[in-house]
């Protein structure tokens, strides 16, 4: 009888706590039960990563692509797992709306209770979340919008960023082009968020660099602006020594291809971040302008190791097409955040944060790490400069350099300024 | 619109809804009292268009600018000015009805298009200037986090406070509807030449209605705010218009409550049939076209005429909006 | 500042008009005849800048093949607009025009879809056949080859539209029909066959309007969204339903761009909609005869 | 009451009204007649103030009105009626009377008070003046044609004008509809003391009820008199009722 009674208050306590454990919202831990078992802690489910991204309208092809990233990290990551767990993933289209994507991000957290929350190539978007996630305690993962308020002055410890941002962009094409003989310049840019933050950026960094240069004039288009060639006329009949166009995505490739028919590429030299962009380059074939000066954080040629040349050609393999930079962000946004739950050894938010805090990766173009005192990853930058090769029918950056993340990047110092701490 | 309801059931039918409109937070997870307040929210400002746009036949083409000065105000009032929000939300609506006041001057001397191409280029400028004066709007990444009165501190009291604010503007709304300015508006829809040949100054009526719409956008707008903390230059894009336009048109435009439908059905889909599909536009697309074909006169509107709630159902050409005759006339 | 340099800056603000008109021509003459504001106008013009480049890459991409896309595009858009007008428009009318907005919203949401489904979300690109390569250059201004080339194409396009409404039986009545419907089907013409044949010129155009712009541009979803604005900001200030004011629309909005880029660069993105207001403010039915 | 004086109005070159001149005492039921095309409608719309006439000027009670807009003109006691049927189709009958009476008495723009208290009582007698009592609930777009018309004069009752200015207020009608028309024009020109001016296409319609009647050819004034002196002058008779009439 008295064992009877053991028994059941036992099964009692069992069904309890598996029934408490089953309750329990995404913090704890497996306890007792598997913790008995000793050795690796395992995770009691699988984790969860909520993306808020544009998959519609212009702006898709970015977050297609990593998107693409990301799924690809994740078949390396699954097959071996993280702590016994997998990692599973649900996207929202924000459409590049900020409202939907704020609701979007809300649904995720409290209808989907996602772990982390990653997006997006709208950094409207990307700030909203990020205020939002502050309020909720969730953490977020910036993969592609380059705003560096993300992670600068509106950053917390919340939100980190994969990719590079405006401000390393900025100083990166300065300080190369501060060694250049120009002095006149002239800052054309999208009139938008992007366009005026990696301008801004650029020509802090180039009067810093270089004191004595002039701004000749400013032209600001409507973003989404099909037809450039007029814009490029009037820059060119006021003569400066060089352009800086601050523009991105579909814009870019018009920039290009205006740069390219007004015939400016063979008289005004150009300079634009993300110019080198494969995704850019390879639509426009032999229509893309020679000799522009361009820098982005990867390149599926550059360089040329075998772990670039195994994820380029994984990539390759999974979706017909090489890797952009959103895919080598979204294809390193898998892997932190593998490896902090690693680290971590919990779904626990804050020790994940703690974990991704500092933490290094390798990643396709070496190690990559996530800065403690801003949570923006530490990512090198290439500087190259357009060129028609025999071997393709597209243009290619060449004459490479590196630039060290740690160069470019603002310290943490600045960045504590900027925060007003 | 006169439609002749039996007072009695029409006031236990708006109680019935009060109150599950109250006990929803109770009985729903807190996502969808989120949800509810953003349908509620987006709600105000499609039935503040439809003052214009159903009861005055104004062609209100970009609506949304001024739901984004409403919000804006709010955002300025707390975040620059460093007052209290409660004066935000007063300055929101008065703003939103300011800005209403100096577009309307302008665009009630034209008529119909000319009128709604007018005001999208206006409202386009107020965008650009919000979309440029960074140091001050923060530009297209708009302004986050932006602090509220504690009263408003849970999800649970942010819903209540919507739900306040809205009951008492529609109530408003309804008064200045069925008032003798309402059925003067009507009038104005249906046959502005007459309108003046029976001594009504259209212009002043269609400006009264402009500001008033304006400064409900305006309403719509602050709640906006205390709903998500956030305001976006793209509340002031056109689309957003267009958007507010459909829900109008697709709930019934020429129902009072027809606008509150349309905006619970646009905001319910891209919420969740988001999740599901990437072609969810065009989903809202085919919906559209059904919509059109199948319920001419909005979902309301269906309703409304299945139910025999409305005079005598007449045939289309009787009611046709009379835009060629009115267009040709001047 | 340097003359040449503004004269230059005419000659690219008028070949960017020529684009504009044929697009807005097509806008307004629909909205002319049929009453009918298209907004998937621009889904159209988009189609057939993708239409153009799939054309001219199954072609080999070569000089010939861009010119048979360029000449094939359109059809592509037309037969589109058509399938639409046909099965659905054809049947609206007689609606409101708010509810026309809505519907041909409704399609361009629909297209806009399926745009993305057939081409993918990555922007295209298609050059310039050989001979409009490169720049030129007339009375001492270097153009791009391709602009001058648009000069040309502009006023064709404008000679093939009067002598469709002036000089073919179906212009005309298409003409009678935008300033008297009823008329015209008391005379006994089939007034649906009238209307869908003012929509074909409407579709063609748009298409064309996309095959012309493919080789300057990237092309990309979201190009509907930045056209139909423009085009109806053009048709308005030219008159609606006027296709010579979609040709002075253009104009003026063309030249106000590219010549207030020597002023005012800095603020480039308020020309369109500041010409607007000035228009309409001095002029509220748009600078020609409007038939609304 | 009302004079125009040597008022000209024309549209892209073409004269549509030339020098026109007329007078209208006070009780008076004046018709304006001339074919098609003869500036009738312009002429009422340079009265109402729809027009602005490029010269002369029109007088009202003294005053002159012709540069003011048309609902000023209809506060100073004009109300017209158009040619063709020219109402609120979404609105009930009793709505579009009210909507004017409520006008008039300058309500328009009050937000405040249910609009189903105000005016009712001279809406109900406008109504029932024109025999509409019946159909007040129904919508106007649903009236048959001849209701319609009579809607459109119950309408501009409602401004209570001491001018009523009609267009063609019997086209389209039958015979009987005509007659009965024009019975209850009588009737309430007599009853509300109302001064009349209209202009009809149906002589006999126009001989028998017209106190004075002015002849319009091609925009310009040929004669305005008594019916029997109309009759009998030349310039009309070769003019406008030319061989019919011989």
């Amino acid at each position: 009888m008295k064992r009877m009674k053991g028994l059941a208050l036992m099964v009692l306590v069992v069904g309890l706590s598996v029934a408490f454990a089953a309750q329990a919202p995404a913090t704890t831990l497996g306890t007792a039960p598997t913790s008995l078992l000793a050795q690796a802690p395992r995770l009691e489910r699988n984790i969860k990563v909520g993306i808020v991204d544009t998959y519609s309208g212009p702006a898709a092809v970015f977050g297609t692509d990593a998107l693409n990233g990301f799924k690809l990290a994740l078949a390396e990551i699954n097959k071996e797992g993280v702590l016994g767990a997998k990692i599973d993933f649900v996207t929202r289209d924000e459409r590049f709306s900020p409202e939907i994507g704020l609701s979007m991000a809300r649904e995720l957290i409290l209808q989907e209770k996602v772990d982390v929350v990653v997006g997006t190539i709208n950094s409207a978007t990307a700030l909203a979340i990020s205020s939002y996630v502050k309020d909720q305690k969730v953490p977020f993962v910036v993969w592609i919008s380059k705003s560096e308020k993300i992670t600068g002055a509106k950053g917390h410890r919340y939100v980190f960023s994969t990719g590079e941002n405006t401000a390393m962009a900025g100083r990166a094409i300065a300080e190369a082009m501060a060694r250049r003989p120009y002095v006149k310049y002239w800052l054309a840019a999208d009139d938008y968020e992007y366009g005026h933050e990696i301008t801004n950026s650029f020509w802090k960094f180039m009067k810093r660099a270089k004191p004595e240069v002039t701004l000749a004039g400013q032209t600001w288009w409507r973003p989404g602006e099909p037809d450039l060639v007029p814009y490029l006329t009037a820059i060119m009949g006021a003569k400066p020594d060089v352009v800086f166009f601050g523009t991105g995505g579909a814009s870019m490739a018009n920039v290009l291809k205006a740069v390219k028919t007004t015939g400016m590429s063979e008289r005004i030299p150009a300079a634009i971040h993300t110019a080198i962009d494969h995704a850019v380059l390879k639509p426009l074939g032999v229509g893309a302008p020679e000799g522009v000066v361009g820098t982005i954080d990867y390149l599926w040629y550059y360089p040329d190791t075998p772990a670039n040349r195994a994820f380029a050609k994984a990539f390759q393999d999974a979706y017909g097409g090489p890797p952009g930079f959103p895919a080598f962000h979204g294809y390193n946004t898998a892997y932190f955040i593998a490896q902090a739950f690693k680290k971590a050894r919990s779904l626990e938010r804050e020790k994940f944060i703690d974990a991704l805090e500092g933490l290094s990766i390798n990643t396709p173009v070496g190690q990559v790490e996530m800065r403690a005192c801003d949570h923006q990853a530490v990512l090198p930058l290439f500087l190259g400069v357009t060129k028609r090769t025999p071997q393709y029918d597209f243009l290619v950056a060449t004459s490479i350099t590196t630039l060290r993340g740690e160069e470019v990047m603002p310290s943490c110092d600045d960045i504590k300024k900027a925060r007003g701490q | 619109m006169r439609q002749g309801i039996g007072e009695s059931r029409s006031r236990g039918a708006v109680a019935a809804v009060l109150a599950t409109l109250l006990l929803l937070p109770v009985v729903l997870p807190v996502f969808y009292t989120y949800i509810a307040a953003l349908i509620l929210v987006t709600a105000l400002l499609a039935m503040s268009l439809n003052l214009v746009l159903g009861y005055g036949g104004i062609y209100q083409f970009h609506h949304a600018v001024f739901y984004g000065v409403g919000a804006y105000a709010l955002a300025l009032t707390v975040t620059k000015a460093g007052l209290s929000a409660w004066i935000g939300f007063l300055a929101g609506p008065l703003a939103a009805a300011a800005a209403g006041c100096l577009i309307g001057w302008f665009c009630v001397r034209l008529t119909r298009l000319y009128f709604g191409m007018l005001q999208i280029s206006l409202g386009s400028l107020l965008w650009i200037i919000v979309l440029r004066w960074y140091p001050v709007t923060g530009g297209d990444d708009g302004i986050h986090g932006i602090p509220m009165p504690s009263l408003l501190a849970s999800p649970t009291s942010v819903y209540y406070f919507i739900l306040a604010v809205v009951a008492l503007c529609l109530v408003v709304l309804y008064r200045v509807t069925s008032s003798p300015f309402g059925a003067t508006l009507q009038a104005v829809r249906d046959n502005p030449q007459r309108c003046e040949a029976v001594g009504v100054n259209v212009r002043r009526h269609q400006l009264v209605a402009i500001v008033i719409a304006a400064g409900i956008a305006g309403v719509a707008g602050v709640l906006y705010v205390a709903l998500e903390r956030s305001v976006f230059a793209s509340m002031l894009f056109w689309v957003l218009s267009l958007e507010i336009l459909v829900m109008c048109l697709l709930g019934g435009w020429f129902t009072f409550a027809g606008p509150i439908v349309g905006a619970a059905i646009i905001v319910a889909l891209r919420t969740f049939v988001g999740r599901y599909t990437e072609n969810w536009t065009m989903i809202l697309g085919i919906m559209m076209i059904l919509l059109i074909f199948f319920m001419p006169e909005g979902v309301m509107g269906f309703l409304l005429d299945r139910l025999g709630r409305r005079p005598s159902a007449v045939e289309e050409e009787a009611l046709a909006y009379p835009a060629q005759t009115a267009g040709k006339g001047g | 500042m340097d003359l040449s340099v503004v004269g230059s800056q005419l000659l690219v603000g008028l070949s960017r008009a020529m684009i504009l008109f044929i697009v807005s021509a097509g806008l307004s003459f629909v909205l002319g005849v049929l009453r009918v504001p298209n907004i998937f106008h621009g889904s159209l013009y988009m189609i057939g800048a993708f239409s153009a480049f799939s054309i001219a890459t199954w072609l080999g991409g070569q000089s010939t093949g861009l010119w048979l896309a360029m000449l094939a595009a359109p059809v592509v858009a037309v037969a589109i607009g058509m399938i639409v007008e046909r099965a659905l428009l054809a049947h609206l009318y007689r609606r409101e025009h708010l509810m026309l907005i809505l519907f041909t919203w409704g399609v361009m949401l629909i297209l806009n879809d399926l745009v993305k489904l057939a081409w993918g979300p990555t922007y295209r690109s298609i050059m310039p056949p050989a001979a409009l390569q490169g720049s030129a250059s007339l009375l001492g201004i270097a153009l791009p080859r391709y602009n001058l080339f648009l000069l040309l194409i502009g006023p064709l396009v404008a000679v093939g539209l009067w002598l469709f409404t002036q000089r073919t039986r179906i212009g005309k009545i298409a003409r009678a029909a935008a300033v008297d419907q009823e008329m015209v089907a008391i005379l006994g013409i089939n007034v649906s066959r009238v209307l869908a044949v003012a929509f074909l010129v409407g579709c063609y155009l748009a298409g064309l309007g996309g095959a012309l712009v493919a080789p300057t541009t990237s092309i990309t979803l979201g190009m509907d969204h930045s056209i139909i604005v423009d085009a109806f900001l053009i048709v308005t200030i030219g008159g609606l339903g006027n296709i010579w004011g979609a040709l002075v629309g253009a104009l003026v909005f063309g030249v106000t761009q590219s010549l207030g880029l020597l002023v005012w660069p800095q603020f480039a993105v308020v020309f369109p909609y500041l010409t607007v207001v000035i228009v309409l403010l001095l002029r509220p039915r748009g600078l020609l005869r409007s038939v609304w | 009451m009302l004079r125009v004086e040597e008022v000209s109005k024309s549209f892209d070159g073409f004269r549509a009204v030339h020098q026109a001149h007329l007078s209208v005492e006070a009780g008076a039921i004046v018709a304006v007649i001339g074919p098609n095309g003869a500036g009738k409608t312009t002429l009422f719309n340079l009265i109402t103030g729809v027009l602005t006439p490029d010269r002369g000027r029109v007088l009202f009670e003294g005053v002159e009105i012709s540069r003011q807009p048309p609902y000023e003109i209809c506060r100073r006691g004009i109300a017209r009626t158009f040619q063709i049927a020219n109402i609120f189709p979404r609105l009930t009958v009793f709505a579009n009377v009210q909507v004017a009476v409520l006008a008039h008495e300058r309500q328009s723009l009050n937000l405040i008070r249910p609009a189903r208290t105000l005016a009712v009582r001279e809406t109900t007698s406008i109504l029932e003046g024109t025999g509409l009592q019946h159909k007040a609930r129904r919508l106007a777009g649903a009236l048959s044609h001849g209701d319609q018309r009579i809607l459109e004069i119950a309408i501009a009752l409602g401004s209570q004008p001491r001018l009523l200015v009609l267009d063609e207020p019997t086209a389209g009608m039958s015979p009987e509809e005509t007659a009965a028309t024009m019975a209850l024009i009588r009737r309430l020109a007599r009853e509300r003391g109302l001064t009349i001016l209209f202009c009809e296409h149906d002589m006999e319609v126009v001989f028998s009820v017209a106190e004075s009647i002015m002849v319009m050819r091609q925009g310009r004034t040929i004669v305005q008199g008594p019916p029997d002196a109309v009759r009998q002058n030349r310039e009309v008779q070769e003019a406008y009722l030319g061989t019919s009439h011989a």
